[in-house]
């Protein structure tokens, strides 16, 4: 679809902008959380390696404010307006899009998009990048089967419900565990992604199923640590806990050997790749066009953390060449299926 | 003329009946009533649930909630409402988890810490205070406007590296045991005594008491009750921050959203114990059997299986019922439920 | 019959009642509070008053103004509707399952829905005695746990963006029509109350339940129409919202609580009952707005814009409430 | 004896100053002059009546002496000293203290708490309540009127009168924060007292005479003569003139009050055109039980005034509570003009043409912060519209004109109701149901409570005229005398129970001693 965009007409300046006056904006949802905090100063620093600043929007996962946040900016400058946009969630991401691409402004999502969102419908949105959740999900889920020795009972925590990525790393996991059929899935209840409430839940299942309990499946770090509090109060360290995002926590752990597996997203990769890829194109240095149309939609490369390759992730560090105009795309896994 | 003579022989010999009642009354045994038979329910239904040490795991997993609801039952007492807590104790988690031993700098104060950060939480309390007997702002904005201070004083402290505790002391909090409970639990049954001993025997907590029943009443006696007031929400805020810290010494880390979510289930636990929002009713004792309540209720569903995706809902009905059920029985002519 | 009639002194001639000054600025405020936060704004980022901005504000603050307004009626019977927010997403979810089947329809038959959901929690809280607060935090749960359900936990996307694409028109080309029909609601009710004895029913309801009830006003249909009339407002905000959305999920509301309350209380209504107004409450939705999106996009850091935001809004407070009318705070 | 006699006043006359003295004090309310120039004398150990109509400023004038309103202008002196009073604690420090004419309680403390309120005293040591101590203070005050009140009751479960001596207990307490002859002030203190207590009331003023001075207000007249050494006159916010007790005669007091000859007699008797026929009574109460009266039968008859008496506690209340549908009842059948009356709420009763005057007026009565004319026209909306939107005109003229008829004394038909004085309020309150027009059932607690006696007529003549009309009406008078001469029919209730009716036409009146006999 040929979206009529009434400011795209005037803006679509093939030329590009002068890259002084492009604006950079990255937009999480808070900065109160280690892995998102990091993604900021990613983008601050990709933005200082070309001269420019980057505006950091926090919207406290709230998606409304994020919505609101969105179309105030809009209805500023948009000529050579990059935007970073961390959707809340997957319905938060086709608003955002149409916004966009009606105000000219270029657009790099992650995380969050509905399946039947096709970014090579749009011109501004350029690309789409995410981690592949159920191969997350899966990636662990066989760490933990392999942990607790291929058979016994494990739970899992899953992340907020609607979410996109929670329910596909909770398919990975049962992926895994179609593969681990001594697996025994005792229980799966909901911790929102927070470590407290991860927490009290594990506390109550740990009552629950007792000595059943072999291994702990947490659909991020954050609840992964929760557990691990949990199972330090019980007294229980014959438990194996996985989880998901590399939180810098949760290295310290699988390093201490408390915590079994992770699987890497690289926050301040992501902050500066998606500032990246707008500033290329606004700049001219790459035609929008040009972006192939497995690059729209792709899953970024990721890494099962354990032990032993552990220290590779412990400070992870951007690249200047990982921004480089004819090297965006190096990280990708492929398109997004 | 005649309009009222007081004449002795119109006199009347006084029927009085037994009514004046001193504090208590069985009207209020709703809420415990309440209790025991969710309670009982959820033992018949899951044997993991009527389990010594599931029981156990109820009280521990009571303790942040209670304090918490010590210090909003105050406020609610005073007819006010408090919206504060997740934005006081994140700030409290944060300055607590940065000044014990951490890994973001060398500090170690051990309890100086945790007093530290208690002291910031009535510092912010004490803000609430102020912003609604100075600036006459409701305490329901006042309050809102402090938690948003409060989560932004602990991003600002945050500074997107999470601090880690390795406080031996406050790490042990959670983790030692003493008579089965844990260290956190014993703390939250002395914040309830004391706040018990405070609403009963002290100044401030009578008159928190009775600003809810009739504040106009108290300035005609020559009491200001600004000072009660702020007092009120000082203490609040204390309580407030001492579960932030608790919340730190659980997770071993301290989070901004420690907070998140525990002002809205300390009012629920409070008003289903009885403590009401209109103010001059109920107390701490009633507002921990509410929390009882809530934490049993919690755990029970997980217990007896309920799908993650119905919990709330389900728990909202029980709320709804439980406080139906206890309502029923006090419903006078004329009430006015608001 | 002896009826003595008294020389009664002829009753003071009656004093023409015309607000002073003072009071008309109060009543202002509101507004005033909305233009200085606006001037604010503009200092820090002169970039910021533009007439595209303004636009954008408006329309983004549609869906808030909607939700607080029907809030409005019930705050003013004394009561408080949590619900309103969760019923909000839950009414996304609805539309979006609906609008295959219903087609045009669905944006009335959500409204009627949400309405009667509204009625029924007025009912409970009426019959069982139980506070409204109560009520309405067990509708939040409840309607959040339907939703996650007949959702399947995923937003719903539109099969038809043409039933909503009115909302998203400009009237005169600069005024949003979702902030049209905020402001031709607030507009309506306002009016109904005033022509009718609503208000006064309403009002002394808030002020005085014993006294409304005794004196004869009808309580307790006053305050179930205020719920469902706070209900059938969360349904038109549902509607707004997918209108921006192009889906249905449901989660999409939940956030708006606070802010909607907030915007009611900074308008200057009583949040105990009995004073105040839906026209306070637009300016109030307007300020949560500005202060929502205006602080981030000028370019306050995160951390900064919570304590500001804070701050400010209990000094919007401070400057709306009409001290005169509300004698003790709560 | 004088009347308009103008004593010397007591600050530079040789001997003991006045206790108190207050001189060309004026106060300013929007739209009104509630004080216009007073001046007041009150001479040490005597019992200063002050009477004057609703509205003339009793209130005001005595708050300003306690230093909840401060005046515009004029001083105030005490013990021969000009004084500037801020606060209560302020008035109370120079020995002056009062009871409110509203209740001020607060009701989910206990009594004992009530009553030291404030000045705690030894009941609090470092913020610490002493229970103990804070009890034996609290039975000190109580064993001076002679109360048998259990100090640590919560005062909301004790009755009206219980809580107006725990009050008058509370502001004793001044005895024990001055060192020098204290002035105590008592607003209305009987308006909801019944005899027995007035008389301990009586006799503890009496008492009190002996070591300070009192302020008295009543409108009760010849109470006001029965206590007091002189009684000073207030007519729309002016002295008018003092009399001394001793001879004066009501009349005289009143016609100082109106300030003209006025009426001599309060009572009605009861129209004579009523048939006797054997009609089917209007409203017919049978086996009515609820939690505190059983197996109540009740008729009215159109035209008919029923007048209820009965000791505290005797249920009445809340039989008129349950016919209004504000009160549950457990059994029972109420039928209105053959027709039954659901007691499910107070809609349908309103909507079945029933009228109810609460007894307490600040909290049940009157809708504070609203204006006279919305609390006017609450009910019955057809009043201020016909057809379902406001004609604020039609509403209007109405209300001012029942607020000429009953002389209301409000600056304006928009002023908030709270700010009237209290009679001004009760009138608006019962001028709610005279405006609704077809109530065909008005039940009426305690009616006058609060009333001057050119009020008081006016409301009886309105009763009167309603019956006349048509109204059946059931009475909860606030006083024997009042009751007889009103109803035409008294029921006698005690424990719950209607034990006795006494029929009361014209001519054929009980004494109070009949009715008290059945009371008891
Ligand atoms: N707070 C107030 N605001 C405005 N007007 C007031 C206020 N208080 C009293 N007034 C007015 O002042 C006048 C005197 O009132 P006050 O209460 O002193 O009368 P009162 O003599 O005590 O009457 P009553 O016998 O009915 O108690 C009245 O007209 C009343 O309307
Ligand atoms: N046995 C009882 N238990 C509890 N409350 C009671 C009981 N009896 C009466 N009451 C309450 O006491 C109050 C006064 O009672 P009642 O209506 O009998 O008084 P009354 O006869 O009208 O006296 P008054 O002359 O003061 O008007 C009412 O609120 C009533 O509900
Ligand atoms: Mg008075
Ligand atoms: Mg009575």
């Amino acid at each position: 679809t040929e979206t009529a965009a009434g400011g795209g007409g005037e803006t679509a300046a093939a030329e590009g902008c002068a890259p002084e006056d492009v604006t950079l904006v990255g937009q999480v949802r808070n900065e109160s959380n280690p892995y998102e905090a990091s993604w900021l100063d990613g983008g601050d620093a990709f933005a200082e390696q070309v001269g420019l600043t980057q505006e950091r929007l926090t919207y406290d996962g709230d998606s409304t404010r994020q919505q609101e946040q969105i179309s105030q900016l809009l209805a500023g400058d948009t000529d050579c307006l990059v935007m970073n946009i961390l959707p809340n969630g997957d319905s938060d991401t086709p608003p955002i899009v149409e916004g966009a691409e009606a105000a000219g402004a270029y657009l790099v999502t992650q995380w969050n998009k509905p399946a039947d969102l096709n970014v090579t419908d749009y011109d501004y949105w350029l690309s789409h990048l995410t981690y592949n959740g159920v191969e997350s999900g899966k990636q662990i889920g066989d760490a933990l089967s392999e942990a607790i020795g291929g058979s016994g009972g494990i739970v899992a925590l899953q992340g907020i419900l609607d979410t996109g990525a929670a329910k596909d790393r909770f398919a990975g996991l049962e992926e895994s565990l179609a593969a681990n059929p001594d697996v025994e899935l005792l229980d799966d209840q909901t911790a929102n992604f927070s470590r407290a409430e991860a927490l009290e839940v594990t506390k109550t299942l740990l009552t629950k199923h007792g000595d059943d309990i072999k291994g702990i499946w947490a659909a991020n770090d954050d609840m992964a640590l929760g557990a691990l509090e949990a199972l330090q109060q019980a007294g229980r360290d014959d438990v194996a806990v996985v989880g998901i995002d590399a939180v810098p926590d949760a290295l310290t752990a699988i390093e201490d050997g408390t915590m079994t597996a992770t699987v890497s997203s690289d926050g301040p990769w992501q902050g500066g790749i998606g500032l990246a890829i707008g500033y290329c194109v606004a700049t001219g240095e790459l035609a929008a066009e040009d972006i192939a149309d497995e690059d729209r939609a792709w899953y970024a490369e990721q890494f099962l953390i354990e032990q032993d390759n552990v220290a590779d992730f412990v400070s992870p560090e951007t690249d200047e060449a990982d921004f480089a105009c004819d090297n965006l795309f190096s990280r990708s896994q492929g398109a997004m299926s | 003329m005649t309009t009222s003579p007081a004449e002795a022989d119109t006199d009347v010999v006084h029927a009085q009946r037994p009514r004046p009642r001193r504090g208590v009354s069985l009207m209020d045994a709703g809420p415990p009533i309440a209790l025991v038979v969710l309670f009982g329910v959820f033992a018949a239904m899951s044997p993991g649930f009527r389990t010594f040490s599931n029981v156990q795991n109820v009280l521990d997993a009571a303790a942040v909630l209670a304090v918490v609801t010590c210090g909003i039952s105050f406020v609610l007492m005073m007819g006010s409402i408090d919206l504060s807590a997740p934005g006081i104790m994140g700030a409290s988690a944060i300055t607590v988890a940065l000044l014990v031993a951490n890994n973001r700098n060398d500090n170690d104060l051990g309890l100086v810490g945790v007093l530290v950060a208690v002291l910031v939480a009535a510092a912010l309390g004490c803000l609430s205070g102020l912003a609604l007997v100075v600036l006459k702002v409701p305490s329901f904005m006042a309050t809102l406007g402090v938690s948003a201070v409060g989560l932004g004083v602990a991003t600002l402290m945050f500074a997107g590296v999470q601090p880690n505790i390795s406080d031996a002391m406050l790490e042990g909090w959670a983790v030692e045991r003493f008579l089965g409970l844990a260290r956190l639990t014993w703390i939250a049954l002395a914040c309830v005594i004391a706040a018990w001993l405070v609403q009963r025997y002290t100044r401030l907590g009578r008159y928190a008491f009775a600003i809810g029943g009739a504040e106009e009443v108290l300035a005609l006696s020559g009491v200001r009750v600004a000072p009660y007031k702020v007092a009120v929400f000082t203490m609040a805020g204390a309580f407030y921050g001492l579960a932030g810290v608790m919340v730190t010494s659980q997770l071993g880390a301290g989070l901004v959203q420690a907070g998140r979510g525990f002002d809205f289930s300390a009012i629920t636990a409070a008003v289903v114990g009885g403590t009401l929002l209109i103010g001059g009713r109920g107390g701490i004792l009633q507002s921990t059997v509410g929390v009882l309540l809530v934490t049993v209720l919690t755990n029970g569903l997980v217990q007896v299986g309920v799908s993650p995706y119905w919990q709330g809902g389900v728990q909202g009905l029980i709320v709804v019922a439980a406080v139906a059920a206890a309502v029923i029985p006090q419903r006078r002519r004329n009430q006015v439920t608001k | 019959m002896s009826t003595p009639v008294l020389a009664q002194p002829a009753p003071d001639a009656p004093v023409v009642h015309r607000p002073t000054v003072g009071q008309r600025l109060t009543s202002f405020m509101p507004v005033i509070a909305l233009v200085v936060l606006l001037a604010a704004l503009t200092i820090a980022d002169p970039g910021f008053l533009t007439l595209s901005s303004l636009t954008a504000a408006v329309r983004t603050a549609a869906p808030l103004i909607v939700l607080a307004a029907g809030a409005t009626v019930v705050v003013l019977c004394g009561g408080i509707d949590l619900s309103i927010a969760a019923l909000c997403s839950l009414a996304t979810v609805f539309f979006a399952l609906w609008l295959p089947d219903l087609g045009g329809a669905t944006t009335l038959a959500i409204i009627a829905a949400t309405g009667a959901i509204g009625a029924l929690q007025g009912v409970v809280h009426v019959l069982l005695r139980i506070p409204s607060f109560i009520v309405t935090l067990g509708g939040m749960s409840i309607f959040a746990a339907i939703a996650l359900v007949i959702s399947d936990a995923g937003p719903i996307p539109l099969s038809d963006r043409d039933s909503t694409k009115w909302l998203t028109l400009y009237v005169a080309g600069v005024l949003p029509m979702a902030f049209v029909v905020a402001l031709v609601l607030v507009a309506v009710v306002s009016l109904v109350l005033k022509l009718t004895p609503l208000e006064s029913w309403v009002r002394a309801t808030g002020y005085s339940e014993s006294a409304a009830r005794l004196g004869g006003a009808p309580v307790d249909l006053v305050k179930i129409g205020a719920f469902t009339l706070s209900g059938a407002c969360a349904g038109l905000a549902a509607v707004m919202l997918v209108s921006r959305n192009f889906s249905g999920s449901p989660t999409m509301a939940d956030n708006l609580l606070l802010p909607a309350v907030a915007a009611i209380v900074v308008g200057g209504t009583a949040i105990t009952g009995g004073h105040g107004s839906l026209w306070r409450s637009l300016a109030g939705a307007l300020v949560v707005t500005l202060l929502r999106v205006g602080l981030p996009i000028v370019g306050v850091p995160s951390a900064y814009e919570q304590i500001l935001y804070g701050a400010i809004i209990v000094a919007a407070v401070a400057l709306t409430l009409d001290r005169s009318k509300v004698l003790i705070i709560k | 004896m004088t009347t308009d006699l103008q004593t010397d006043p007591g600050p530079r006359a040789p001997g003991s100053p006045a206790a108190l003295e207050v001189r060309g004090l004026v106060k300013h309310y929007p739209g009104v002059k509630a004080l216009d120039g007073v001046d007041l004398v009150v001479r040490q150990h005597e019992v200063l009546g002050l009477a004057g109509e609703n509205g003339a400023g009793k209130s005001t004038l005595l708050k300003a002496l306690v230093g909840l309103v401060r005046p515009d202008a004029g001083e105030i002196w005490v013990r021969g000293e000009k004084v500037r009073l801020r606060s209560i604690m302020d008035a109370a420090d120079h020995g002056i203290g009062m009871v409110f004419q509203e209740q001020s309680l607060v009701p989910n403390l206990t009594a004992a708490e009530n009553i030291v309120l404030g000045s705690e005293g030894p009941g609090v040591r470092r913020g610490v309540y002493r229970w103990r101590t804070m009890r034996a203070l609290a039975q000190e005050q109580l064993d001076k009127i002679g109360s048998h009140i259990d100090p640590l009751a919560r005062t909301d479960t004790l009755s009206f009168a219980d809580r107006q001596m725990v009050e008058i207990a509370k502001v004793l307490r001044i005895e024990e924060r001055t060192s020098h002859p204290p002035v105590i002030i008592l607003d209305e203190p009987t308006s909801v007292l019944e005899s027995k207590e007035i008389d301990t009331l009586f006799t503890q003023v009496r008492r009190l005479r002996e070591f300070a001075s009192v302020v008295f207000v009543s409108h009760r007249l010849d109470e006001v003569l029965d206590v007091c050494d002189r009684v000073a006159v207030l007519r729309g916010g002016q002295s008018v003139g003092e009399v001394p007790a001793e001879g004066a005669a009501p009349a005289e007091l009143h016609r100082m009050m109106i300030g003209s000859t006025g009426a001599d007699d309060h009572y009605h008797d009861s129209a004579a055109e009523r048939s006797d026929e054997p009609r089917r009574p209007r409203l017919e109460v049978r086996g009515l039980s609820g939690k505190t009266f059983r197996d109540v039968d009740l008729d009215v008859h159109a035209g008919e005034i029923v007048g209820i008496v009965g000791v505290h506690g005797s249920g009445r209340e809340d039989v008129c509570r349950a016919l209004f549908g504000a009160e549950p009842t457990t059994a029972g059948e109420v039928v209105l003009d053959g027709k039954k009356l659901e007691l499910s709420g107070t809609r349908a009763a309103c909507a079945a043409g029933v009228g109810y005057v609460p007894a307490e007026r600040k909290t049940e009565g009157m809708v504070g912060p609203m204006s006279v004319a919305d609390n006017m026209t609450l009910t019955k909306q057809q009043a201020r519209c016909s057809g379902p939107v406001v004609r604020p005109r039609k509403q209007a003229s109405l209300v001012d004109g029942w607020i000429e008829r009953l002389s209301i004394r409000t600056p304006h038909r928009g002023t908030a109701i709270q700010r009237l004085s209290g009679g001004n309020q009760q009138k608006v309150v019962l001028a709610r149901w005279l405006v609704a027009g077809d109530v065909r059932l008005l039940l009426l607690d305690h009616p006058t409570r609060g009333l001057d006696i050119g009020a008081r007529s006016e409301v009886y003549r309105l009763m009167r005229e309603l019956a006349n009309s048509g109204v059946a009406t059931v009475l909860l008078a606030d006083s024997l005398e009042e009751a007889i001469g009103m109803s035409d029919r008294i029921i006698v209730m005690s424990d719950g129970r209607a034990t006795k009716e006494v029929a009361a036409p014209a001519g054929g009146k009980p004494t109070p001693l009949d009715l008290v006999k059945e009371m008891v």
